[in-house]
């Protein structure tokens, strides 16, 4: 039961044929080789499979490639613009915020998200959008400072 | 898990114990059971329909009486049934005993049952209230049939 | 002494792959023709195989292929004990053991294959708890353990695995001694390590006939070593391809699922990925050992401990497989001796087999168990001597000259300084802000690791320096500290400083990532070899009349004699001096009085290190170390109805979330005495074992309630408030 | 998951038609943050998904004489930010804001989470609350039932095969009212609730006497509940712990909790009395406060 969709990623449009039941995660790893979104708990709570959906984060995990048909969606290959990182991927690196890094991708499309949403957070408003961002490795300290950092960095 | 529920039903033990020790009888009492047939003078194969929380199983297997003791009122039976679709299955040991009770006979069910694969994912506290559910509607049943002289 | 890039708070620049999405780990690799590998699992704790039918799943159109355990030979695995098969055979011991494996181009075609697989069980008796496994006529997990590779000689009972003895002094006469002794007993739980990836494995076998091995494994010479037992082929058949780890605290040191993805390659001719779904990580991962631990320990009049003795059980599930020390046992368990000098003192740890999931390493293994049991339990005789915490503590710290639980005497202790300025920097003697609100302290130490790294350093014609190495990049920032380790010492920038990540066919060994060990052994291979780097580029220098800072001339001039300026160096520390490293924590919680909800209102952690190398990697470690232990203390559970976990994804089992972290103070003693590159020490294991008794201790301290089962959970806390106040 | 059919009409008859046609096998799907996650446990096995995602109308807040009607579609982060319920009904937006992360509210609709029927989750509970009703369409045309009585079993609804939660409606509060959400989460702040409680209190003219409040608790056994002994209890009182502690034991009489990793049954009871003791204060500072406005 295969169908065609067709996806905006990262400003290309892409044509791909699937089954109903591919994950647009899996869609974007294995379909369309973006291999930067991952896949952790699998159940919509880590956020390692975050990725924006009509500039909405998504859980790509838990979100049927087939129900993304005809809309753009903007995985971490997409932040950075050609030769320069995004404010946000800059700042994660200064400051720490990440160790593994398998967290990270979905890190840093939920911060470019909250920047763009509200350039200058207060504490609490990152601590509330990036609830669902599990991060194992860094116990979030030096992820809230990188965002504080980016924040500053695009106000400047 | 073990569990003990009781219940009354409104007849006598003789009749009662007559009728619990047909499976097939006792069977289109269990709501959700279907197709019963007979392997053997002791085992029986059929298909019990249950809903868990959001999964509809559909549980295929096997209910064979292992012990049958009239004069202490006391039966033992095991259950065995698996769902494919949904991977998994239920094991199940169950001691009937009848006792005289207010207004009929005391029919006590002692449990053993181990839920296996996917369906055990929802914790035994479910399982257990679901179990609950059933007996309540299974003694009904029963009750109603044992009335209309089954 | 000053340095120039040592000491310098250098952001992560060895991850910009990790940012941009580019990074790619082992369950991105993607090599033409790959399939998948999925696996069946036991439903059962302990039951014989009766019959195993697979026809209707080879049926199943897109299945390449179906193994069971007699298409398999008969092989046992493990890291150091071998006593676990790569298919259940004839017999199942836990439920989540793997019964059988399938091929299929698509993932979810050879998940769907795995529920056609008919397997007829014979429930066996089985054993979950541990105290009952080793009680006389308990079923018996493994038959003849002994019989197996690696399995340590003694066995007071069949289903222990191993047993772990520490001895200084006269335990017995010292009790003698004692005015007064105490026991208690505590309780830890099953915990998983929380790393976000999943075990995945890519495997082929190249045109040359090697099989080609992509892992997310922290030791990948030890997996060449442990896939050649296993696959039984030659170690030049083999190589491992290092990838990024996506995140290793301590669980990604085994074969987990790669050699059945070799066994799908065989049959198939085609490339196989395995990835473990997270649920399976949580049935089947290799999590920390659950504990019980009982602690006696003997003081006299003064306060001084005088004697202790401590057996710990440890759950270690259904097989030894996972546990790498020669011990077969958690090291952690010396930490019974705690940071204190304990004259007569005797530790027995006991690993043993029940039907659960087998247990594995985690980081700092053993010692959040023991350290927990420990602090707490000097907490309560502080408690019962009317001693406050902290002075009870200070009469019997160790000392300069004093010696570990395993013998080793120790130099530049400075237990005390850590305690004090853990003391100082939490307010711990100021009044309370307030009822309800309490405070508590716990100490550890810990070793710095050992091991033997190789390291290649190449000067390039352009001037850029090339370090090779094949240690793979878990996360802690290593990749950067030698980045710096050999900008130092050649007197070039870090961003000239290049890591070309080698793999197993390049050097002949290297014991790897884990156990505290990589700034130790890879920063001083990686410190020799640019210091006989520096030698030789002098000396070209010398030759050509340059100045020796004219690296890309004098490579160039070499080049031009055919000459690459490149020098190795072998470090192997076998042993190091007698230091180690102190922590002293300080928790400030709130107790809700109505719900027993515990809030750490403030955390202070309190380091002795060596030199630190790269201060934001460093924070980083203490800060990560000490998140995974408030989730140990307060909410991390996997939780098991009669051995099935009841907890299969990352909504039942919670981590810690960027909302639940405390106010942090860091306070960090430097003290350049570490057998490290510049004197460093290690830092990754010294945060997360003294938090979860710091936090008991502080809700003792805040209404009175002593738990002694980790998590420290509201209910817990709530019904101890209950029974200790009577209420109704 | 297994292979599956996927229709994704666009009008709502043709999505009732085709789940018509295939009965027990289709499913119906919007933002699928439950359904695809159990599908990928494969607890949940449909040969059909009938999406309602391309269905136009169903995505709307509007007001409806004096009500809120909140389409099927809506996102839970579309309730929470939406002007209109802050402004009319702020402790649905808050009760929504504490569904799981920003992300999975950008996903799950408010008709999902009913169909989902989970007795866990959040908005139900303030739904019940605030006696709000939910429309469902069916082949044979459309009804409206109560929330509180739109829940059946664990993970069951009153929904028969081929029907479709189309719109919740929610009546505003009347004046010199509050009302309040209380979650406990023991655990983590991305946990379900271990106890969860909404509250309604309607002020006598004095401002001070309880001539109403309705209370309804989640995460307290196989459906989420309404308390209306409890209720009972409070219609004339004025507010004071003895009241609050008679409310509670009575709420503690009305739950019959799971043990699951979120707490035994004994624990969840008694923290129930706890919950409604907090929720039952602040609804009733917010009336007051909402009285003296009206005064």
């Amino acid at each position: 039961m295969n169908c065609k969709i067709r996806l905006t990623v990262n400003g290309t449009a892409r044509a791909v044929e699937i089954p109903t039941y591919r994950t647009l995660l899996d869609c974007l790893r294995y379909d369309l080789g973006l291999t930067g979104s991952k896949e952790g708990c699998g159940v919509g709570v880590c956020g390692a499979c975050t990725v924006l959906l009509d500039g909405k984060m998504i859980s790509s995990c838990i979100a049927l490639a087939v129900s993304a048909n005809g809309h753009e969606v903007t995985t971490v290959e997409g932040l950075a613009g050609d030769e320069r990182l995004h404010p946000v991927q800059q700042a994660f690196i200064d400051a720490g915020g990440f160790q593994c890094g398998i967290c990270t991708p979905g890190q840093v499309v939920s911060a470019k998200a909250l920047l763009d949403a509200i350039p200058n957070p207060t504490d609490a408003e990152i601590r509330e959008w990036m609830l669902g961002n599990l991060c194992r490795c860094t116990g979030y300290y030096k992820i809230i400072e990188s965002i504080r950092a980016a924040a500053e960095r695009s106000r400047a | 898990m073990t569990f003990t529920q009781e219940r009354v039903i409104p007849v006598e033990r003789e009749r009662l114990w007559d009728f619990l020790m047909e499976v097939p009888k006792v069977a289109s009492c269990v709501p959700g059971v279907e197709a019963v047939e007979a392997v053997d003078e002791s085992a029986y194969r059929g298909s019990l329909r249950v809903q868990v929380g959001p999964i509809r199983l559909s549980l295929q297997g096997t209910v064979a009486v292992e012990e049958q003791d009239r004069a202490s009122w006391r039966a033992r039976m095991r259950a065995e049934a698996n769902d494919r679709r949904v991977g998994g299955g239920i094991r199940a040991r169950m001691s009937l005993t009848l006792a005289p009770g207010e207004g009929g006979t005391r029919l006590r069910v002692e449990t053993d049952l181990a839920v296996l694969g996917r369906i055990g994912e929802f914790g035994q506290a479910v399982i257990k209230k679901k179990a609950d559910a059933l007996l309540e509607e299974f003694a009904h049943n029963l009750g109603s049939k044992l009335h209309q002289g089954g | 002494m000053a340095h120039r890039i040592i000491g310098k708070p250098i952001g992560r620049v060895d991850g910009i792959e990790k940012v941009s999405g580019a990074a790619c780990y082992s369950g991105d690799v993607s090599v033409p023709g790959l399939i998948w590998g999925k696996a069946l699992r036991s439903p059962l704790p302990h039951a014989r195989i009766a019959r195993i039918d697979v026809t209707r799943a080879r049926a199943l159109p897109g299945v390449l292929a179906v193994l069971t355990a007699k298409d398999l030979p008969r092989i046992l695995v493990g890291r150091r004990m071998f006593d676990m098969p790569l298919l259940a055979r004839d017999r199942v011991r836990f439920i989540g053991e793997k019964v059988a494996v399938v091929a299929a181009a698509d993932p979810d075609v050879a998940e769907e294959a795995t529920t056609l697989i008919d397997v007829e069980y014979e429930d066996l008796p089985a054993v979950i708890d541990p105290e009952a496994a080793i009680a006389a006529g308990s079923p018996v997990v493994h038959d003849n353990p002994g019989a197996y590779d690696g399995a340590p000689a003694e066995r007071p009972h069949p289903n222990v695995q191993s047993v772990l003895r520490f001895k200084l002094g006269d335990v017995e006469a010292g009790f003698r001694e004692a005015a007064r002794t105490f026991e208690h007993t505590f309780r830890t739980q099953l915990a998983h390590q929380g790393y976000l990836e999943p075990h995945a494995g890519v495997v082929t076998i190249d045109e040359d006939g090697r099989v080609q091995v992509w892992a997310s494994n922290k030791m990948p010479f030890r997996l060449k070593e442990l896939l050649s037992h296993a696959l039984q082929l030659p170690q030049e058949k083999i190589r491992v391809n290092l990838t990024p780890i996506g995140g290793d605290f301590g669980g990604k040191g085994s074969l987990m699922d790669l050699p059945l993805a070799y066994h799908l390659v065989r049959v198939t001719g085609r490339p196989v990925k395995m990835v473990m779904r997270y649920a399976e990580e949580l049935m089947a991962g290799n999590p920390r050992h659950p504990s019980v631990i009982t602690l006696r320990t003997g003081v006299s009049r003064d306060g001084t401990i005088v004697a202790r003795s401590v057996r710990a059980l440890f759950n270690s599930g259904a097989y030894a497989a996972f546990k790498p020390a020669p011990s077969v046992s958690l090291g952690g368990a010396s930490m019974g001796a705690g940071v204190y000098r304990i004259p007569n003192l005797l530790i027995e740890a006991f690993c043993v087999y029940t039907n659960n999931i087998p247990c594995g390493h985690a980081r700092s293994p053993g010692e959040p168990q023991m350290v927990f049991a420990e602090e707490s339990h000097m907490d309560m005789i502080a408690g019962e001597l009317s001693l406050d915490p902290a002075e009870f503590r200070r009469r019997n710290l160790l000392r300069d000259g004093d010696h570990l639980a395993n013998g080793h005497h120790l130099e530049h202790v400075r237990a005390s300084d850590t305690l004090e300025a853990a003391l100082k920097a939490s307010d711990y003697s100021q009044p309370k802000p307030g009822p309800w609100i309490g405070r508590g302290m716990a100490m550890t130490h810990r070793h710095i690791g050992v091991g033997f790294t190789n390291a290649v350093v190449r000067l390039e014609t352009d001037g850029r320096v090339t370090l090779r190495i094949a240690l793979p990049d878990t996360g802690t920032g290593a990749h950067l500290v030698l980045r710096q380790v050999v900008a130092e010492v050649l007197g070039v920038a870090v961003d000239d400083v290049a890591i070309d990540l080698a793999t197993t066919d390049d050097f002949a060994t290297d014991s790897g990532v884990g156990g505290s060990r990589v700034t130790h052994t890879g920063g001083r291979a990686a410190y020799h070899a640019a210091e006989k780097l520096k030698a030789q580029i002098q000396a070209e220098a010398a030759k050509l009349g340059v100045p020796a800072e004219a690296l890309a001339e004098i490579a160039r001039a070499a080049a031009r004699e055919g000459r690459t300026l490149e020098v190795s160096h072998f470090y192997d520390a076998k042993a190091h001096g007698a230091v180690t490293s102190f922590t002293a924590q300080v928790a400030e919680v709130a107790v809700d009085p109505q719900t027993g909800q515990v809030t750490v209102r403030r955390f202070t952690t309190t380091h002795d290190v060596g030199t630190v190398i790269n201060p934001i990697g460093h924070q980083g470690q203490i800060e990560g170390g000490l998140i995974q232990g408030l989730g140990f203390a307060l909410m991390e559970e996997i939780k098991t109805e009669e051995g099935r976990i009841s907890t299969l994804s990352l909504g039942d089992v919670k981590l810690p979330t960027i909302q639940d972290i405390p106010p942090l103070t860091t306070v960090i003693l430097e003290d350049p005495v570490g057998p490290g590159p510049f004197n460093a020490k290690a830092i990754g294991e010294g945060s997360i074992s003294a938090v979860a008794p710091a936090i008991a201790n502080a809700v003792a301290d805040a209404c009175g309630a002593r738990i002694r089962d980790l998590p420290i959970s509201a209910e817990k806390v709530y019904f101890a408030l209950k029974q200790k106040e009577g209420r109704r | 998951m297994n292979a599956f059919e996927y229709a994704a009409p666009r009008t709502l008859d043709e999505a009732l038609a085709v789940l018509r046609e295939h009965g027990d096998e289709a499913r119906v799907i919007a933002g699928g943050t439950a359904l695809v996650t159990m599908m990928r446990q494969r607890l949940l096995n449909p040969g059909h998904l009938v999406s309602l995602r391309e269905i136009s109308g169903l995505d709307r807040i509007d007001a409806a004489n004096g009500d809120l009607r909140i389409g099927a579609l809506v996102t839970h982060r579309n309730v929470e930010t939406s002007p209109l319920v802050q402004e009319w009904i702020p402790v649905l937006a808050e009760t929504f804001r504490r569904v799981a992360s920003v992300r999975v509210r950008h996903m799950a609709t408010v008709g999902g989470a009913l169909a989902h029927a989970d007795p866990n989750q959040d908005p139900p509970v303030t739904l019940i609350a605030l006696g709000a009703c939910v429309e469902i369409r069916g082949a044979g045309g459309g009804r409206a039932l109560p929330v509180a009585e739109f829940f059946r079993d664990y993970y069951e609804s009153a929904l028969q095969p081929g029907e479709v939660v189309t719109s919740v409606v929610v009546p505003r509060l009347p004046a010199a009212s509050g009302a309040a959400y209380v979650k406990f989460l023991p655990r983590t702040a991305d946990d379900y609730a271990t106890v969860a409680v909404a509250a309604t209190v309607s002020l006598e003219p004095d401002g001070e006497r309880c001539r109403s409040a309705r209370i309804a608790l989640g995460s307290v056994g196989v459906t989420p509940i309404r308390a209306r002994a409890a209720e009972r209890l409070l219609a004339g009182q004025l507010f004071g712990a003895e009241l609050l502690r008679a409310a509670g034991e009575a709420v503690e009489a009305a739950v019959d909790p799971l043990s699951d990793h979120r707490g035994s049954a004994a624990y969840k009871r008694e923290m129930a009395a706890v919950m409604v003791g907090r929720a039952l204060t602040q609804a009733w500072d917010a009336a007051r406060v909402s009285a003296r406005g009206t005064r």
